[in-house]
């Protein structure tokens, strides 16, 4: 327990390093204006301290570090808005080592631990989460299979040289795995809310795939890579989070009106004392949640949901509050701030709508009470 | 218009039989929308061009500003009337007055100017002839006016009786296109109540002022920076007394939000109801948590109609619609935040998207109206002001700056 | 116009000033902690001004002002926690002038604009408003009906002489009228969460009843009774929410503490400054609501539900923040505050909860917008 | 228990081969369980007997206080430790010592009392023959110590070195049944930081002390106001030294709170797991607004216990559990409302019976709580007391009392 607590505060602080020399805030704001869609190099450097690997066991060239370590180090690159796809590239790890399907697993995951590729999940999407793609068509082929149709929209997408497609295979929900290198893929970027994460959609003629889940392990494998997925979307936000009430709290304190910092007033003051017991709840839940992946029991699906809508929404809530206690400054294209609630609002709606999963997270409670009240 | 609750009776289509007829000017006004019809240019200068064309023919018919005085160039109509005429705008889908901000200027000319300076400057204003800026917040002075710090120094020479102004302000929306900024300006020392402070009308093309664009948080610049480097301004543009500048400010923005409102009221009618839309078409209406959001929209909208037409109410009774005004502009600036997060939710999946994301939902402009009503709760008094001003102003309670400072 | 404003103006006067003289706070509590429930001196003056007629027309009695002048009425009753059953009273007469049976109107409106008589609503109670009561049954008998059974939780039975009851006749909903002093109808009290508004069970053992609603009519006439309940109740609220917001300022205005009034601090001046907002709000929905009873149009039922959850959900939000604004004063038996959270409280859930309202109103805007669209 | 979320691993019941054995304590402590397990008496009186006979037995067999230290008469168990053990004492629902006050006074006494004063008054506290009040509160101070007014003025005589306490404490929980009270009175100048208060034991029965039951918000007399009228204490009673009170209470409030909420984590549990079968029952469960708030519900119990798991750990680790501890404060006094808000809404139109009413759901509990409840966000200093606590303590924002006082 000692040693895990100190391997995260090894982790945090070298990424912290890295982060604060090679990922602030003049570094983000240009790739995210310019044309470049996300920071190769910072990836680079980041595969080298392992980051791509944490929750892929040994036998595939990861550290089995597991997902506390994951969530622990994602919070640090949403603290630097880092415009590297690590959530979408652990979803579709998360799915490869799921399947058990180890010719796929001996295939990708050297290469993704490796960060020498990344991946994303093109999937339909839905308030309530991932689902198939509704236009995208499987058919046999010699030799595997072979998918044709459109994903419109397609988190870390341009990044990817790997795509975990959910879709139709003989009328059966299936996952495949797309090289996105060859001939038929093409990727067409759209405008991104949030631009440190972006995004395009996905076009495919034809293209050879693997199946990497049909329709018996389906939900199991597409099960994990949302809730990887959402463990670090939530990660990602507790340190969006802790960042922007950071910056509102040294701005409060230094900013004077009326001959007082801003902050000596209660409006402000007890805003950021909120912002704080918000982001430390979230940080709570998220990393219960990342335990309970590591170590799954019937209630990791509600510590996920959970989780998730917690951070999600805190995120939004807090940057929201740093614009807002940044008066017109933070109202400016020049000022960090906006990036800051572009990554929490667009993360909030990326894999499912914080109200969706506390549905689920309070419907599965009250029936697990039922199942529990039948047993007795 | 789906929604459009309880209206003026008189205000319903005519049936066949036994209507009452319409006041004359409203028929004059329907036949000149009716004359007027026609789709907005796509090209944005052009939009422009169309928009001012209207309303300097709505002048020309005297048809323009339907609450100011008939001697103000106004239509002189009573609330209701103002309600109608604002309906029929909306409805018609007129272009709005390319300069909204002439209009926090105008009552002030009216109440406060002299009569040269009415009338040199509200006939152009309501052709919209010529645009405004407006020149109250500066970097470092939002809500604390003591801390305004644009001087004008008053010197006369050869030229005559001028002001020199030094200084520069922000978040002035139009500033490139303006030919006026209406200006707090340092005349005199700060003290409690905007002491020293004077209201002055600068031209934007006298020498030394310089414009520099402000991006903002959707990534478009819709405000800039103003510099003004010693910037001579003729003493005949100081609007009422030296030093006495924020009293006449506040008044006329109060008044003139008063009737802003109303305006308003029609418009985010219109809003809530397309965002009503957007949830049937979406699915999202079917989500009874989606559902509770929408009603909350609903009662809002229905209490900032009901709130802007007792404080024009007010106004038009000759009090001062502060408290009611108060209260709308906290209401109104949270309700614009609240509209766009629920839209948001309702865009679900899709709300990932950037504003200038074609192939998003209606363009995109519900991410952008999101983006830019962050601002909503900053600009004009923070909310957080907001507050204190009911507090203060309307409860009574003591200043929250502490008893010990006063 | 400004006559109907003359007029309220007045009649909140005249209200105001008979409830300071005759229901000031300690006549208020010995009335709630002692054994009787409510107050019939009030209410015989009460009557004297015409306040029990006032939604009904001359030709039974009444005024005929409408419920835009009723409900002005019932704020300043809800300001001084009156505890009389105007709201209960005025939903029957309301049922008695929708059913259009003018031989029970002819009986019974008369005597309850006289206040000589009060009446109770007894029905069924769910989250979404008033039903048949399930464990009632109507049999025909010579010359009428008769009604058996129970009736779990009446408001203003206590003192009501006529009930409104809903039941199931020949497998049918319909509605009744009982007279409540003949022999057969129980009264037994409950303890209520708020004694101004005293609750009762309802026995009836083959009593003698009048049918007022058949089956066609029942949904037009038993709407009618709910709407008119539900203004009633939500200016009530209104009312309590103002008197609570002006105690919390006032104590905020005085109490000090760090050497200056605990009103200049902005934790307790924004939670007043939201208060009034927040109470504006509503008086301003419910005035809309009750001018749409007195000129109904497609839009009334959205009217009302929406005044209803705003101006319910307001009164205990400001009721609470009462509570809160007086620290441990306002935690005593002795000081009114609570009194005012039990009344707002209560009359949250006494006919139909403020969300349901709103999900309710806001189903009803999109089908309106769908037929909208189909007319287009 | 349903939902009880992952616990450490020894805790399952251990299965039929191969599972650790439990340590020497737990199985002493659940023989212990097991032969004083039955149903608590229904009158209050005999409940309270029975429960001070249970802790009397629990100190007698060495198993009471497991964080204290073994020299203090604890059992000086570790965090997990304690976690397990208080999960053993709620899932056995043995009765809760009947005076949670001791352990607020307790750890004071531990840290700051002299060797005469834990030998009188530790043993007696653990066995609940001796029961506490605590005297901090006063009609005019709440959460401003500076006014803080009950005087003890120090007198030697031929009794010997005495304080006389005059003044009057207010809602004191138990005062009518405790034997001691622990309190803080003025012995000095007010000041910052508590300056001028002294910290004392006061016999409940000495002579000049007067108790008046005060009604609260539910109706019932859980509290009282006590008078002291000239009350002669012992010097010897005095805890730390003379005017340095406020800091004693306040470290050990603190180190008291921590693991303070070990035991409400379980509790909270239990509360939680009781509203999700509610709603279940009422089929209030099967709407998606109610679904809303009971995740939410759940999501802040589990904050809470891992805020106190971390507050706990701190404390072990010989940190300071301050800003801990005021989060977890924060939360809990907003949670207990909140849940209640939850409850009342689950329990949809039977929420409008009273706490008293014998046919309402579950005896009225939930409107009881509701009630209680409203203080949860008054009482150990108000929610707005506490924010500040977090941002000036925690955030190091400046003094909402305005840097123009200090």
């Amino acid at each position: 327990m000692t040693t895990t607590v100190g391997i995260e505060k090894d982790l945090r602080e070298a990424l912290g390093r890295l982060l604060a020399e090679r990922c602030d805030h003049e570094h983000v704001a240009a790739l995210a204006d310019g044309p470049q869609e996300w920071d190769r190099d910072l990836w680079a450097e980041l595969a080298a301290m392992g980051l791509p690997g944490l929750v892929v066991p040994p036998e595939h060239g990861g550290e089995g570090m597991g997902f506390a370590l994951a969530a622990a180090a994602q919070e640090e690159l949403g603290r630097r808005l880092a415009p590297v796809p690590a959530m979408s590239t652990t979803a579709v790890q998360a799915a490869l080592l799921a399947s058990g399907d180890s010719a796929e697993a001996a295939r990708w995951l050297p290469r993704l631990t490796s960060g020498e590729v990344t991946a994303a999940v093109a999937a339909g999407r839905t308030v309530d989460g991932w689902a198939m793609a509704d236009d995208v068509r499987a058919t046999r082929a010699p030799g595997g299979w072979r998918l044709s149709g459109r994903v419109p929209v397609v988190a870390d997408a341009a990044a990817a040289g790997l795509l975990l497609v959910a879709a139709g295979a003989d009328g059966d929900p299936a996952l495949f795995l797309v090289d996105a290198t060859v001939k038929g893929v093409r990727i067409d970027r759209l405008d991104a809310l949030d631009p440190t994460r972006p995004l395009a959609g996905v076009r495919m003629d034809g293209v050879p795939a693997g199946r990497l889940a049909g329709h018996e392990e389906f939900t199991e494998v597409f099960q994990a890579a949302e809730r990887a997925a959402l463990v670090l979307l939530a990660a990602d936000a507790v340190g969006v989070a802790a960042q922007a009430m950071d910056m509102a709290v040294e701005y409060a304190g230094t900013r004077r009106q009326f001959g007082r910092a801003i902050g000596s007033f209660q409006a402000i003051s007890h805003r950021c004392a909120d912002m704080l017991v918000a982001v430390e709840s979230s940080r709570a839940l998220v990393a219960a949640a990342a335990a309970s992946l590591d170590d799954p029991s019937e209630d990791t699906a509600v510590a996920v949901d959970l989780a998730a809508a917690h951070a999600l929404e805190t995120a939004v809530r807090v940057t929201g509050g740093c614009v807002q206690v940044h008066g017109g400054m933070g109202f400016t294209w020049e000022h960090p701030a906006h990036r800051y609630l572009r990554r929490a609002k667009a993360a909030e709606s990326l894999v499912a709508l914080p109200d969706r999963l506390r549905d689920r997270a309070a419907a599965a409670l009250v029936a697990r009470l039922d199942h529990d009240n039948e047993d007795n | 218009m789906a929604t459009v609750p309880a209206v003026p009776a008189e205000d319903a289509e005519p049936s066949s039989g036994g209507a009452p007829r319409p006041p004359e000017w409203r028929v004059r006004l329907r036949e000149f929308l009716a004359a007027h019809a026609g789709r907005p240019p796509q090209d944005k200068a052009e939009r422009l061009a169309w928009a001012r064309g209207f309303h300097a023919d709505l002048e020309e018919a005297g048809l323009a500003a339907p609450g100011w005085p008939v001697e103000a160039g106004g239509m002189g109509l009573e609330l209701a009337d103002q309600l109608a005429y604002h309906q029929e705008m909306t409805r018609a889908r007129a272009p709005k007055h390319p300069c909204g901000l002439s209009f926090i200027v105008a009552p002030t000319l009216i109440m406060h100017g002299t009569p040269e300076q009415r009338e040199r400057f509200l006939r152009p204003l309501l052709r919209a002839d010529e645009l405004w800026c407006q020149g109250f917040s500066e970097p470092g002075a939002g809500s604390d006016l003591t801390a305004l710090s644009t001087r004008a120094v008053r010197v006369q020479d050869s030229d005559g009786d001028h002001y020199l102004v030094t200084g520069q302000k922000v978040w002035t929306t139009m500033a490139d296109q303006a030919d006026w900024m209406f200006a707090l300006v340092r005349t005199g020392s700060p003290g409690p109540g905007g002491a020293g402070i004077s209201y002055l009308l600068i031209p934007m093309d006298a020498e030394g002022v310089t414009v520099r664009p402000l991006r903002d948080i959707s990534g478009g610049a819709h405000f800039a920076e103003v510099f003004f480097d010693g910037v001579r301004v003729p003493a005949a543009n100081l609007v009422g007394e030296e030093n006495k500048g924020w009293a006449i400010a506040r008044t006329s923005l109060g008044h003139e939000r008063a009737t802003a409102f109303l305006s308003d009221e029609f418009r985010y009618r219109r809003i809530v109801d397309e965002l009503l839309s957007l949830a049937a078409r979406t699915g999202a209406a079917a989500d009874p948590v989606v559902r509770q959001s929408l009603a909350r929209i609903e009662a809002s909208v229905r209490v900032l109609a009901s709130n802007s037409r007792r404080a024009l109410d007010l106004v038009l009774q000759g009090s001062d619609p502060g408290p009611a005004a108060s209260v709308n502009r906290l209401v109104k600036s949270e309700f614009e935040q609240e509209l766009h997060e629920v839209a948001l939710r309702v865009l679900g999946p899709d709300a990932v998207l950037g504003n200038r994301e074609r192939t998003a939902p209606e363009r995109g402009r519900w991410t952008y109206g999101y983006l830019m009503s962050r601002a909503s709760t900053i600009g004009a008094g923070t909310a957080e002001i907001q507050r204190n001003t009911i507090a203060e102003k309307v409860l009574g309670l003591p200043s929250h700056r502490g008893e010990t400072r006063s």
